[in-house]
Parts: structure tokens; sequence; C-alpha cells
């Protein structure tokens, strides 16, 4: 299901809009874009790429609001931004459920709203989703676990979580676990951390003592994963294989330099608010996407969450989020 | 009314009280005497509800009764103004007096009646002057004496309990308190008056107790068949002569040490010049709220002065600088011991080198042995009591306290010393010690001031004598020049000019 | 003699000076102990004014504001109490997570929409009464001091509506529910109306109720008001009740607000709240506080938030700029706090 | 006869006594205090032990825990002196951050390769130095109350570290400081080592000099401080800057734990230093510190952490009982310093 924004390229089917006449400049439209407080890389990388993507283009007025992890907050940022009459708005709530009313409202009063990553509960809240797939994520991590280990069953398995009170993180653990019972694995040892260098460090460091042989970690995410890299260096562990989340270049370098406990990543496309800021505006611009036949942009796009390992490491470096 | 056996009250390592008995008559004023830490405030904190005695019975019109809370006995009548200031600065004067009582309806105030109420309260204690409505915080501790007493009064009480209630008032206040307090007992009411000050014992009393190291060593005794010189020998075990000490004349060529010229406080007072010279005791005279403290608060540097010179020694201080004072030679006993002078869950020795623990430390290294030696010393010398060093300071008497005070300043050797109300609260015998103190300080080369509140107290103490009113002097004179009636009468002219 | 002293520093409530009492009143007043904070709020009204122009000073933009602040306004009106009688409540936040996950979960809704939407708003602040009740008992009766207590009940309040909440945002199904709780009534919306009846209630309860009278005298002298026969434990674990109470029916408020009940809500409000009542000028060591005070301190932040969206500005640069705001709007106020107090010093003592 | 009561409960310093003196010492001393915190820790221990046997009670898993426990350690200490003073500093753990960030930027790690690693160490302690100043000169000086003042500088340092940093990790590439911050002394990780030291030194300031009699003075009694000459506002000062200076270490502490430098280190820290502290025993209030019981605070917090951990225990149920635990542990102090309290009264008077 997934495509990505980016694929560019010429077609040679009949279109609405060619990808020239995408990148021309248009009527200069105002977009409004709102996420979480940008606390760890893959959030700052969320939020450098939209900011870059406003820059980039030159019909694009971009208004960032404050980033926060509180609801209200945020639905009083969306709420100025109805006020001001944006044409469009970039929504990457704090919690999707908690901003799917105020979304309603942006729509209702006739600026599209494009959600990125946290889904709104109601499919009326938004004129169209981009969405990285957490449990995709999961279940990727846990096939990848599987092959390699599908052989040995009583395997232990541990997961480094990210923030536990996220409903995307549940997602990631449920999807990780439903991929391990395919293969009779499960999750032996589990800790939570908080997306944070720090809090990767230390949830390793307590999970490492925990248990004294380990044959794979999942770590949800490559920023913490630096500290969690930091707690194996320090215990002096190399017995099992450890598969990233998100995947930062600084990962991606490692893996692809094959040293480290670090054998893959599973890719969570930090480019989807950049994506969401150029949907956006061609919503606004009313234009469609250069390589659908579609006369609109899509309704909604989950992006993929591939597994990038040593082997196909060089194709995802390049856009992969310095952390 | 009030009967009281064998009561007994243990702190820690302190036996507070041991088998004090104590009988109150409905309409007496029955006085509680004794030294500092005798145990006077333990026995009234134990009837009013905030300790719980150990032994012994309290019987309450005739019924025994157990007093677990402040509540169960103002429940049964029994009010009281406590030695430490008991109100609450960032109230009003009429939210103080009914704390606990409040005028209301329902939980919703009546302001309006509360304030009436407490001026028409105010006025019968001849303070209609004082308004209901001002934040007790502002006030001089006198004023928030008056509403502690108020508050007192605005229940329905059949006791009163006062313990010093005049310690910090002026003669003027005295009178104003003795005849509330007269007016009481003639409606019935018993109030129990606990003060240092044996002349007011004899104005108002009726009976007094006396107790001793805990002990009851009199029990309704009349006040007119007891001698003065019987009292003290009840109280202290020995024979006191409460006389002031001898004066020796300052020599005529004594340095002047400390010179104030021209300090102004803005809204205090303005430009005051005086000098004292080494070995001279100056007095301030004068009623509360004459900005004397101020005064002395301004040269020590705890405030800044609008204008203005303070030189010590010839060395002039830079203004507002409290450290720069101390440095230079200046030391203060705080007219607030416990706000303002003591650090109270801290021991006594490090009380007493609070100014000076940097002296006995090398390099930064604390000597806290040489500090105890020291504090020691000071103990033994103004037989502070009890004698340990290690004892928080919370749990002296008041007298002792203030005793603290001045052992800071001894182990400092300060060349000035400003004392403020320096023998507030504290006990006859401990009194005569203090004066021939500061005395033998002044001998040495000292020189203080003294303000106090009594008048007899500055006349009898100082060489030359400052009478101040509202932050102006009325006149500077040798302390034998003038008597306490002369002080008042200036004062009387003076704020009708 | 004293007395007329005392009386002229007093502020006179006599007829005969009527009117100059009243102005009187304001620069002295506690309203002149706000004058800093009503003076930058103004100033922050005129940075926006100036560089958003009429989308900042639109009706609109108000309410945006004024919705905002609403839900930090009624938790900092609870805090204020507790404050005052110095104390300190930093599980307010983690109790607003807790009571929207407990009035959301299904049970209760499915309930609410066979009876009355009333009972989600019930069940949300009898949890956060329930939970400021145990609060108040380990802080009065346990000895434990205020801020560990209330640490402890943050961090356990999280864990369990995580726990209830299965790590899951509930939505809020009810539609009579959140059909109230986002309707505007008069052109204000619903949320706003409850700020302002909590605000004006504690306004009421704070200076003119016993309750207020004792919170105050406790905060000032707790030894005092217990020698006063205040019953201090007992009235100290109310404070924590109503403290609770408030971060309830914030919680309602966000559940209305967001149409979702989950155990993120109100994260840090805790500090948002201390931070506007103490800008607001209650004393964190206790003994003053005003309602006032803390609803300007409310809306300071929200207009600064505000203004900070409407010029685009970077969060980063928004985190700098603030603390420094923070640090200047204190001294201002305690600049016009001092210039008060010096000019009741330098009047004349005899009128 | 009065001197000899109060002579035997004084700690007795005479020869004659020695041996009694000494036991009487741990019974009554600060150790007493802190008596019921041993028993807590003693019993997080067991649990440990029981539930995880030889894995929780091996040398390595011990080190582990004291490793988790030496950066909120060392911060800890620094806090303990601002708290025992009667103030608070909430802007230690966004101090870390910015000093990790300042300390590896590319700048002063490549200055650093070319001279010496100490470099960054030297630059990171000054800026959490710098911060401390600044944080105290608005306390004492601004008349802001330290609440308010440290909030500020939370905000507006973790501002500022994401600003410089431009919101990425920091990745520190100097080998010779990772070397030696991960390296081991005498089979103790040289973090560890940095904990006891500061600990240690903490400890001695607090009780053997003239600072830190200074410091329980001020918190004592500010007024009785300053007017009995002692320069408040000056040691003030000086007490944030010993914050913040431990912060600095922290964070360059962080930094060698983590080989990177983030705006995110030391993110709540401030709240779990402040715990730590309070647990151990040192008045919220002011007045009374104790280092050993800020350690033993940490200790149980990192140990507690520890169990968790080794029980595979969730996040949630984690956070319930954290919040008993606090509760309990502080609790359990308390009553272990009353029983103290009343042994000495029912002491027989005389010896
Ligand atoms: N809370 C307490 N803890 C320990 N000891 C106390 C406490 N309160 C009083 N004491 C001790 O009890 C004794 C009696 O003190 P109390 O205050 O009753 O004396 P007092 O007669 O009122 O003295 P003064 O005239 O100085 O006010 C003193 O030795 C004092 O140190
Ligand atoms: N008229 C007044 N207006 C405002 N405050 C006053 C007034 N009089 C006194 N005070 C306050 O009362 C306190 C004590 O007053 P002051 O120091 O002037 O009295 P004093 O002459 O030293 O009396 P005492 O002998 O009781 O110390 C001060 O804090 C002062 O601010
Ligand atoms: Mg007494
Ligand atoms: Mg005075």
């Amino acid at each position: 299901t997934g495509c990505s924004s980016e694929t560019g390229g010429d077609s040679s089917q009949p279109t609405n809009a060619s990808v020239d006449g995408n990148a021309a400049e248009g009527e200069t439209v105002v977009i409004g874009f709102s996420g979480p407080a940008a606390d760890h890389g893959w959030l700052g990388a969320i939020n450098s790429a939209a900011i870059a993507a406003g820059e980039n283009l030159g019909d694009v007025d971009l208004r960032v609001a404050e980033g926060t992890n509180d609801a209200n907050l945020q639905i009083s940022q969306v709420e100025q931004f109805i006020n001001d009459d944006v044409d469009a708005i970039v929504l990457l709530p704090t919690d999707g459920a908690a901003l799917t009313a105020v979304a309603t409202k942006a729509m209702n009063a006739g600026i599209p709203v494009v959600n990125v990553d946290r889904e709104f509960s109601s499919p009326a809240a938004a004129r169209t989703t981009v969405l990285g797939d957490n449990y995709g994520m999961g279940q990727s991590a846990g096939n990848y676990i599987c092959e390699r280990l599908g052989d040995t069953p009583d395997a232990v398995v541990a997961e480094i979580a990210g923030v536990d009170s996220l409903p995307l993180t549940t997602e990631r653990s449920e999807g990780f676990a439903d991929a391990l019972e395919t293969c009779g694995l499960d999750v032996d040892n589990r800790v939570a951390a908080d997306f944070t260098v720090a809090g990767g460090e230390a949830a390793a460091s307590q999970l490492l003592a925990a248990a004294p042989e380990i044959d794979a970690i999942w770590n949800h995410d490559d920023d913490q994963g630096h500290g969690v890299l930091s707690a194996i260096d320090t215990a002096e562990r190399d017995e099992f294989f450890m598969v990233g989340g998100a995947g930062s270049a600084n990962a991606m370098e490692l893996i692809k330099a094959g040293e480290s406990v670090l054998e893959a990543t599973v890719v969570y496309p930090s480019t989807q608010a950049a994506d969401g800021v150029r949907l956006a505006r061609l919503i606004a611009q009313d234009k469609a996407m250069s390589d659908l036949v579609e006369v609109e942009v899509p309704k909604r796009i989950v992006l993929n969450a591939p597994v990038v390992t040593s082997d196909n490491v060089d194709q995802y470096l390049p856009t992969a989020f310095a952390s | 009314m009030l009967r009281v056996r064998g009561l007994s009250k243990r702190f820690a390592a302190v036996q507070a009280l041991k088998g004090v008995d104590l009988d109150v008559r409905a309409g007496e004023v029955h006085c509680v005497m004794g030294q500092n830490g005798a145990g006077k405030s333990t026995l009234i904190k134990t009837l009013s509800g905030v300790h719980q005695p150990d032994e012994g019975e309290i019987f309450w019109e005739g019924g025994k009764v157990e007093l677990h809370s402040p509540t169960a006995a103002l429940d049964l009548g029994i009010a009281t103004m406590y030695q430490e200031l008991d109100v609450v600065d960032g109230l009003t004067v009429a939210e103080n007096i009914f704390l606990g009582h409040e005028r209301a309806s329902r939980g919703v105030l009546h302001v309006k009646k509360t304030n009436a109420t407490a001026r028409a309260l105010l006025q019968r204690l001849g303070h209609g002057g004082l308004s209901p409505s001002r934040e007790v915080g502002s006030l001089s501790a006198a004023n928030k004496q008056i509403v502690s007493m108020a508050r007192a009064l605005s229940r329905d009480t059949k006791l009163i309990i006062m313990d010093e209630p005049s310690a910090i008032l002026d003669a003027g206040e005295v009178e104003n308190l003795f005849r509330v307090v007269r007016e009481l007992t003639a409606q019935g009411i018993a109030v129990v008056y606990i003060s240092h000050r044996l002349e007011e014992i004899r104005q108002i009393g009726d009976r007094i107790s006396v107790i001793k190291d805990g002990q009851s060593t009199a029990s309704g005794l009349h006040v007119t068949d007891t001698p003065k010189a019987e009292l003290i020998r009840l109280m202290t075990g020995r024979e006191v002569a409460n006389v002031f000490p001898e004066r020796t004349p300052v020599a005529a060529d004594a340095p002047v040490v400390l010179d104030v010229d021209g300090v102004e406080l803005a809204g205090h007072f303005e430009k005051l010049s005086f000098t004292v010279r080494a070995g001279e005791i100056l007095g301030f005279a004068g009623l509360v709220g004459s900005q004397r403290s101020e005064i002395i608060e301004t040269i020590y540097g705890a405030r800044k002065a609008t204008s203005g010179r303070v030189s010590v020694n010839g060395k002039r201080l830079a203004a507002g600088s409290v450290s720069a004072a101390v440095d230079a030679g200046i030391g203060l006993s705080p007219e607030e011991r416990k706000s303002q002078g003591l650090i109270l869950e801290e021991p006594i020795y490090k009380n007493v080198t609070l100014s000076t623990f940097a002296r006995f430390a090398r390099t930064g290294l604390l000597d806290e042995a040489a500090e105890r030696r020291a504090a020691r010393e000071q103990i033994d010398a103004l037989e502070l009591r009890p004698a340990d060093p290690d004892r928080p300071a919370r749990t002296l008497s008041g007298g002792n306290q203030q005793k603290i005070l001045l052992a800071r300043w001894l182990v400092h050797g300060t060349s000035v010393l400003l004392l403020d109300e320096p023998t507030r609260g504290v006990d006859v015998g401990a009194r005569a010690e203090i004066y021939a103190l500061i005395r033998r300080l002044a001998d040495s080369g000292t020189a203080i001031i003294v303000i106090s509140s009594e008048i007899e107290e500055v006349l009898g103490l100082a060489d030359n004598v400052l009478v101040v009113d509202d932050g102006n002097v009325l006149t500077q004179t040798e302390a034998t020049d003038i008597d306490e009636h002369g002080v008042l009468d200036l004062i009387m002219k003076g704020s009708a000019a | 003699m004293s007395e007329q002293k005392t009386q002229a520093a007093a502020p006179a409530a006599s007829p005969a000076s009527g009117g100059k009492a009243v102005v009187q009143n304001l620069l002295h007043g506690p309203a002149a102990r706000s004058l800093g904070l009503v003076v930058a709020l103004a100033v922050l009204f005129l940075i926006g004014a100036i560089t958003s122009g009429d989308r900042f000073m639109s009706a609109d933009n108000m309410l945006v504001i004024l919705r905002y602040a609403s839900i930090i306004g009624v938790v900092s009106v609870g805090v204020t109490f507790v404050i005052t009688a110095g104390g300190i409540d930093l599980s307010v936040g983690s109790l607003m997570g807790l009571t929207s996950v407990v009035a959301s979960l299904a049970v209760i809704q499915s309930a609410a929409t066979q009876s009355t939407w009333l009972l989600m708003v019930a069940v949300g602040l009898v949890v956060g009464m329930l939970a400021g009740f145990i609060n108040g008992v380990i802080i009065a009766y346990g000895n434990v001091v205020a801020f560990i207590a209330t640490v402890a009940m943050l961090v356990a309040a999280r864990g369990l509506a995580e726990i209830i909440s299965e790590r899951r945002t509930l939505l809020v199904t009810n539609t009579d529910f959140t059909g109230i709780m986002r309707d505007d009534i008069l052109g204000i919306p619903v949320l706003v109306w409850i700020f302002a009846v909590v605000a004006a209630a504690g306004w009421f309860l704070l200076n003119r109720t016993t309750f207020g009278r004792r919170t105050v005298a406790i905060g000032g002298n707790i030894e005092a008001s217990r020698l006063a026969g205040i019953k201090v434990k007992r009235h100290l674990v109310s404070l924590y009740v109503l403290a609770g109470l408030t971060a309830g029916i914030a919680g309602v408020m966000m559940m209305g607000r967001t149409t979702s009940g989950t155990s993120t809500h109100g994260l840090l409000y805790e500090l948002d709240a201390i931070a506007a009542v103490v800008v607001g000028g209650t004393l964190l060591a206790g003994g003053r506080g005003t309602i006032m005070g803390t609803v300007l301190g409310v809306l300071i932040f929200s207009t600064l938030t505000n203004v900070f969206t409407q010029n685009n500005m970077d969060t980063s640069v928004q985190s700098l700029i603030k603390g420094a705001i923070i640090v200047t709007a204190v001294m201002l106020q305690q600049r016009f706090a001092v210039r008060k107090e010096r000019k009741a010093k330098t009047k004349p003592v005899r009128s």
C-alpha cells in the first residue's frame, strides 16, 4: 500500500498535472503546521524537514506553531489557523483522537487538513492522511527477527520501546508481538525509554543487567538507539543482534559499517510532515499528484516500513534523517 | 474554677513540669511567677490544650477535663494570649481577632460586622484608632500584642491566660492593659497573669503561685501579704538585689566610638545626629512605635539610610551593609529574637557563634570544638540554662534565648553594641545579671545603645538618654537629670505640638 | 496618640473620603499588587497588535486565547488555594489524565448514554476529589511533605491511568456531553464560562468565606492557626480535595475539548499552573493568595503563546524568550509592589 | 544538676565514654535520621534478591545500579545545598542538556582533539557555573523567587540548547574523552568514582566548612543570618553556581556515558533530584540538609528501577508502585526519626 510522494520521473500517461506543472509556482498559499514538541531526534527531523519543504517551495508561506505535547495547546493553535483562514493545515497531532474534533472544525470551515503520522479517529477530519505504519513497523522488525531466529524456538527476544504512554508505541509493540508469534517467539524482556539518548542508555543498561543472555533486541527508535548502543558497549555484550527503528543516518552508517550489533533498522519516514506540506500545497492549489491519473490528491497514503540491512542500506542512506 | 493537681510534663531530656498545683478562682487575677525556664509557659500550654500533660489532673468548674487540642480549651472558655506572638501576619487586625471563630453565616464572612465588632473591641482596649482592616504584618510587636489580647476577649471566655503580655508594652500601654484586666475581673472573669515585673504583680495581682524548676514552691499566696524579697527568694532560691549597677562616669577623654551624622530614613525618621563614646551607655526612651528600632537598624545597616553617615572609630561605614557594620565592630541584638535573632532548630553553640564561626575556622574548615568551648564559656558567664551547647535554641525559654544573643556579641567582642529590648521577658535574677553585664561591657570600653520600653530601665541603666518620639529626638540629657514623669511629659508635649 | 498614627496608614473606609478611598483602594489593594501583571498583559497585547494587527486583535482570536487559558485556569485556581496555605500540588496534571480516562471508560459512557451526560461529569469530579483526598490524608495525617506526596501521586496516577486505558486514547462518543462542552452561550464558549465561574467561585471562597480566611491563616502561620482553634489537618485535607476537584473539572473540560480521554492529558500542567499562580503574586511560601493574580498569570502565558504562534516564531527561540519574559514579569510585578509600599511609607504619618 | 541532665543527652566527646559515645552518635546523629532509608534500601535489595536471585545480586548488576545512580547523584548533591539553604533549583536537568550540547560542539571537540580532552570537561563545567551564576543573581539581587527564576532558566536553557545543536544529537568523537569516561579504575567505573568524589566533597563542604555552616544558617533563618553579618546574597549566588557546577559535571558525565550531546539530556532530572533529596531527609523548607540521605535517596530510586526491570514489570505498573514506594519510604524515615526522639525522651535523665 506504500507510496512515497518523492518518486518523481516522467509520466507517459495522461494526467491533469505534470511534474513541471506541480513544480511551477502557483498562487502563494498559507499553510499552518503544528506538531508535537521536537523533543527527540525523529520529531526534530520531522520539523526540520517540514520547514525546509516550506522554504523550498516559493509559493508556500509556512506558519509553524510551537511544538507541544499538550492537546489543549495544539487545539488552540489549530483554532488560530482557522481564524487566520489559512489555505491548508498540516497537523501531526500529539494524539490523533484528541485533535479530531478541531480538525473536523477546520474541514467544516473549508480548510483542508493534512493529517500526518498519528491518525484522527474520524476520516472526515482530514482531507488527506499521510501515515507511517506503526503496526507495520513492529511487524517488519518481528519478521526480520523471525527470519534470523526462526529455527531457535527458545531464543530470547528483548524490546526497548519508546514512550509507553503513546498509542503509537502500543501499535508498534502489537505488530512486533504478532509477527514474532508467527514463528513461535515472544518478547521475553521489555523496557520502555523516552525516545531520548539518555533514556535509551538508562533503559538498555537495566535491561542488559536483567537479561544475561539475549538473542535479539528490537529498539523502537534510532535516536534513543544511540544511547542503547553506548549501554551495550559499556556492558561489553555482543551475543545478540539488534534491529533499530525510524532509520536515522547514524544507524544506517553503523549498519553499513557492519561492526556493531546493529544489523538492521526499520524505516519510519521522517519526511512525513514534509510530504504533508507538499501535499497541502497541491490541495490548496487544486493540483493532483503528478504520477497518479487521479485528478486529486488521494485520501490516504500509508508509507512503507521497509527493513534496511547492509544489503540495501545505500538505497536508504540519502533520505535518512540526521538525529 | 480551675484546679490543677500534680501536673507533669517532659520534653525529650527536659522535665519541664514536675507536679505543679494551681487554683484559680473566678474574678481574680492569679499571677504565676518563676524564673526563665521554670515552666510557666509549659504550664499554661497544658491548660490551653497545646501540650498534653504526662501526669496530673485538670479540673474545670468542678469536673475533671482532658484538653486534647486548643479547640477543647477554647470551647470550655479558656482563652490564651501566648508568649510567642501568635498572630498571622498576612491577615488584617479584624481577621486575626476572629480567626477560628469568624463572624459568618454558613461560611460566608460578614466583613462589615467583623470590622465593626473588632473596632468595638479595640475601643474597649483603648485602641480605637487601630484600624481593623490594617494588615497585622505592618504592626509593631506591641500592637500585635493588642490584637492578641483582642482575640482572647473576642471569645466568650471565663478564664483568660496572659503569658507575659506586658513584656513589649510601654508604661502607658501597661496602664491600659490593667484597666482592661480590672474590667474583666469585675465581670467575674478570671485572669492568669504571667510577668517578670514585680511592680506589676503588686499593682494588679490578687494571688500568686510560684514555680521553680518545674515545681510549685508556693500556691495561692496573697499579694498583699507577700513581701517582694520573699517572692524573689521563692523564685530564685536566693536573695537578689534588683538594683541597677553603679554608674561609672564616662571618662572625659573617652574617644567617640560611634558617630551618627545626619542619618535619615525616609518615611521613618529625619536627619539624626548623635555620638556614643567608649564606655558610654546611651538609652533610647520612647513609646512603642516611636521608631527607635528603625533608628538602630539603620545605624546597623539592616536598613539602608536615605542619607547621612555612620562612623565607627572614625571610619565611615557603607550604608545598608550589615556585614560592613559587623566587621567594623557593631553588634545588634534585635527586637524580635525568634524571627530576627535565632536559628531555632540549630544548637545553642551554633547560634552563639553565628557571627564568628568563620573566625574559629582555619581556611574555611570549621573548628566546632573551639566553637563549643567559646559557647560554653558564655553559657557559664551568663548562667544560660540548660547549660548544654548542643540543645536546639527552640527548646529554650524566652529569657535564655535572649542570653544567646548577648553571648553572640560577647564572643564577637564588639566595640559598639546595639541592644533592642535586651531584657524583654527576662526574669528578675537574670535581669540584674544582664544589667551588670551591660555595665561591665561599658566599663571595658564598649559603646552601648539600649532600647527599652520600660522607662525606668532606660533611666536606671544608661548614662545618657535620648527621648524619641515618632523619629524625632525630643531631648538628649544625662539620665540622672530626668525622671519617668519628665520623659512622659516631654513626649506628650512633643506630640501635641 | 499612637492610635492616630495607625489610622493614617490604614485604608480609610469612612464615607467622608469615599472617592479618595476608592482610588486609594485601587492603588494599594490587591489590584495594585496585580498592576505589574496588568501592565505586562497590556504590553503583550500591544506587541500582538503591532506584529499581527487585526489577526491578533479579532474577537475570534481572543476566544482562542480564552479557550486555551480556561483549562489551565481552572487547575490554577485550585492550586492557588493549596499554595496560599503553604502547600504545593504537583499531581493536578496527572489527575486530569486519570479523570479523563476514568470518565470516558466504555462502562461510564454507556451508562451516561442511558441516563445523562452529567454522569460522566460526576464521575470525573469524584475521581479528582478522591485522589485529592488521598493526597490530603497523606500530607496532613501521614506528615509527608506535600511536594513528595503529590509527586508520588503524580507518578502513581499516571500509571493507573495508563493501566485503565490500556494505553489507548479513549474516544468520547457521548454526543450530549461533547455537544455541550463545545457549545457557546451568548457567543462565549462553555469552557470559558466554566473558567469564569470557577474563578469567581474561587475568588469568593478565598476572600469572603471562613474557608478562605483559614486557608490564608494556615499559610501565614500554621502554629498560630492551630492555637486559634482551627482544625488544621482537616482543613489541609479539604484543600487538597479542592485542588483535586479543580483537576477533575479540568479533566472533564479536556475530555470535552478533545473528545477523548487519555493518560497524557494534562502532562506538565502542574508546572504551568504553579508558574501562573506564582507569577500572579501568590506567595509560594504561603500566607498570601490572589485569584485575580492567578487569572492574570494564566492569561499572560496563554497570550504569550498566541503571540508567538501569530509571529511564526521558532520553537526554540520561543523557549528562550519565554524564560526571559517570566523573569521580567515577576520583576515588574515586584517593582510595582515595592513602589506601592514605598509610597505607603513615605506618606505623612500624621494626618 | 541540670548540667548533668543535659550532658547525658549530648554527644559526649570525652575520651572516658568513647565507645558508648560512638554508638550513641550512630543512634542519634544524622545516621539515625537515615536509618529508615537504610531499611528501605535493604528491603529493596531483599526483594531484588528474592525475585531475581543471583542475577540481581551479581557484582555486575550492582555496578549497573551505581552507574545509573551516579549522574542523578551528582546533580542531587548540588540540589541538596540549594534546598538546605531554603531555595530550589529546577533548571539543573535542562542545564545538563545545555552543557552537553556546548561541550560537544564541533569547534570544542576539534580544539580538544588538538589539545586535551580536559578542554571539553572545562567547557562543560564553565557553562554550568555560568548558568548557575545567572540563576543566583536573578534570585539574590533580582529578588525573584527561586522556583520561578529556575523554571525560567529551565525553559530558556532548553531552548538555547536546541538552537545551538540545531535539534540534532551531537556525537562525541573525541575518543580520549569517551575512553576515560567509560573506563574502570580498580574495577569501579569512572562515573561511579566521580559520584563518590562529588558526594564526599559535598559532605565535607556541608558539614565541615564555613560554607556549609552559612548554607544551613541561611536555610534556618535568613533574616537572623543577615543580621548576624553573613553576606546572604553573595552566598546565595555561590549556592546556585555550585548547583550549576554539579549540573555541568553531570552533563559531562552524560556525554561520556552516551557519547553524545543533546538538548534532551537531563530531561526531568530536576524532579528526580528533588525527590531523592527530600526522600533523603533534607528539609524542603531549608535549615537541614544531609548528603548521606541524598545518596541513599538516589540509590533507592535507582535500585527500584533495577528491580523493576529485573522482574520485567510493565511500565504503568511500575509507576503505580513507585508512587506508593515514595510515600512509604518517607513515612518509614519519619517513623524512625520519631522513634529516635521518643527513645531519647524515655532515656533515664540521670546517668
Ligand atoms: N518544645 C520543647 N521541647 C523541649 N524542651 C522544652 C520545650 N518547651 C519548653 N521546654 C523546656 O521546658 C522548660 C520550661 O520552659 P518554659 O517555656 O515553660 O519556661 P518559662 O517559665 O515560660 O520561661 P520564660 O520566663 O523564659 O518564658 C525549659 O527548660 C525549656 O527549655
Ligand atoms: N505609624 C506607623 N506606621 C506604620 N508602621 C509602623 C508605625 N509605627 C510603627 N510601625 C511599625 O511597627 C514596627 C515597630 O515600630 P518601631 O520600631 O518604630 O517601634 P519602637 O519604638 O522600636 O518600639 P519598640 O520599643 O516596641 O521596639 C516597625 O516594623 C514599624 O514599621
Ligand atoms: Mg515563658
Ligand atoms: Mg522596636
